[in-house]
């Protein structure tokens, strides 16, 4: 397991391909990546993400804990930045290495609910009608229902 | 009992504060947030609709009704947004 | 859309980082790869997929196109190999790029669940003990009822 | 009718050819299959169990009560083991 919070941007491909090298024993690897949208017209200038340094790390570990003991997996790996983001900028990946691909689906999933309302970052945006934090939504709550 | 006490996005915000410390004897976190709102106004608006709140306690995730015995550190803020 | 049916291996670094940069409009981006199981005391030689020309690129598109009919997705990628592989090589990837998480997840395993049972592919192990033809399992068959 | 038939995976080696041409007045895929059965013992091998059998007509899925009319292709294989 590798867990990683950090204010430098990542590289997804080579954090993609070094992830899967590591894990030939593995027939299915699945990754996600979480990008700023960059919408041609959209206001939004910038995002930034604060986060609980300390709390931050405690939780990704228990969220990644938990998908290991539920599904059958090979690794686990989470990315998650804070600070200041532009439109287009990655803000985290999963990536998950398993046996066979329902699990390494579905662990993927579950990291990725869990991630949303469970690790302690907040999403403010920068627009061009001012600053405002970014709502949960009650359909991410919902998701965690599923699990 | 010392507490420090920390606050994120826009309870931090409201509040003015990143993280203070205090002495207390409350029991509960809901004691807890009693006594802060009785403090000033910047508390008791930050601390109006708990529904709207989340708590934890020593990096741990809980309810507004855990016991504090032995806490080191508690902090309160939004639903998070993470992913 | 892009297919590629192809002998030669690709990079999966450069393909999902590549798919990622073409799609910053969209907010989550899903990849997904197949390996040849490289596991330790194994006695799996090497695999030779067998493909139908014609027929895989027509079948790929169909099942590309349905996912995009289906989901709100930006974009879609396969890439299938076919010929000679050795344990740890990548078999195939797909990627999805959306809006949001659910749409890129559920589209890339119907992705997934369709190229298993649906697009004309055969794997033949050779392993220490001779050479078989992997067989259809139930559960790939099952995995499209969800569909 | 002119008919191009091709054989893929096990079936292909069982029959012991990718492809062959074949003149058929087999109005459906089923009749053929009953055709290619009475022809040589590797063909009737191969065409045993129908549920261990799929088909393609002109490249597309298809079941063994489909019609061949204006067929040009029709290729019969296993289960498919993509992914």
């Amino acid at each position: 397991m590798r867990i990683a919070v950090q204010s430098d941007p990542f590289d997804l491909g080579k954090e993609s391909e070094d992830f899967a090298a590591g894990h030939t024993d593995m027939g299915a690897i699945v990754t996600f990546a979480g990008v700023v949208r960059d919408i041609e017209g959209d206001t939004l200038d910038r995002m930034v993400i604060e986060h609980y340094p300390g709390m931050t790390e405690k939780a990704l570990i228990k969220i990644a804990s938990e998908a290991q003991e539920r599904w059958s997996l090979g690794d686990v790996l989470v990315i998650h930045r804070y600070g200041d983001m532009r439109p287009g900028d990655r803000i985290m990946m999963v990536a998950t290495a398993a046996p066979h691909r329902k699990d390494a689906f579905e662990a993927a999933e579950y990291l990725m609910d869990y991630l949303k309302s469970r690790a302690p970052f907040w999403k403010q945006e920068f627009t061009a009608d001012g600053v405002e934090w970014v709502s949960a939504k009650s359909e991410d709550e919902d998701a965690l229902g599923r699990w | 009992m010392k507490l420090d006490i920390l606050y994120f996005a826009w309870v931090r915000e409201r509040i003015g504060l990143p993280k203070e410390k205090l002495e207390t004897s409350a029991a509960t976190v809901m004691d807890l947030v009693e006594e802060l709102r009785t403090r000033e106004e910047r508390y008791a608006m930050a601390f109006s609709d708990l529904t709207a709140l989340r708590v934890a306690i020593d990096q741990e995730l809980t309810d507004f009704d855990a016991a504090l015995d032995g806490a080191r550190e508690v902090a309160f803020f939004p639903p998070m947004t993470g992913g």
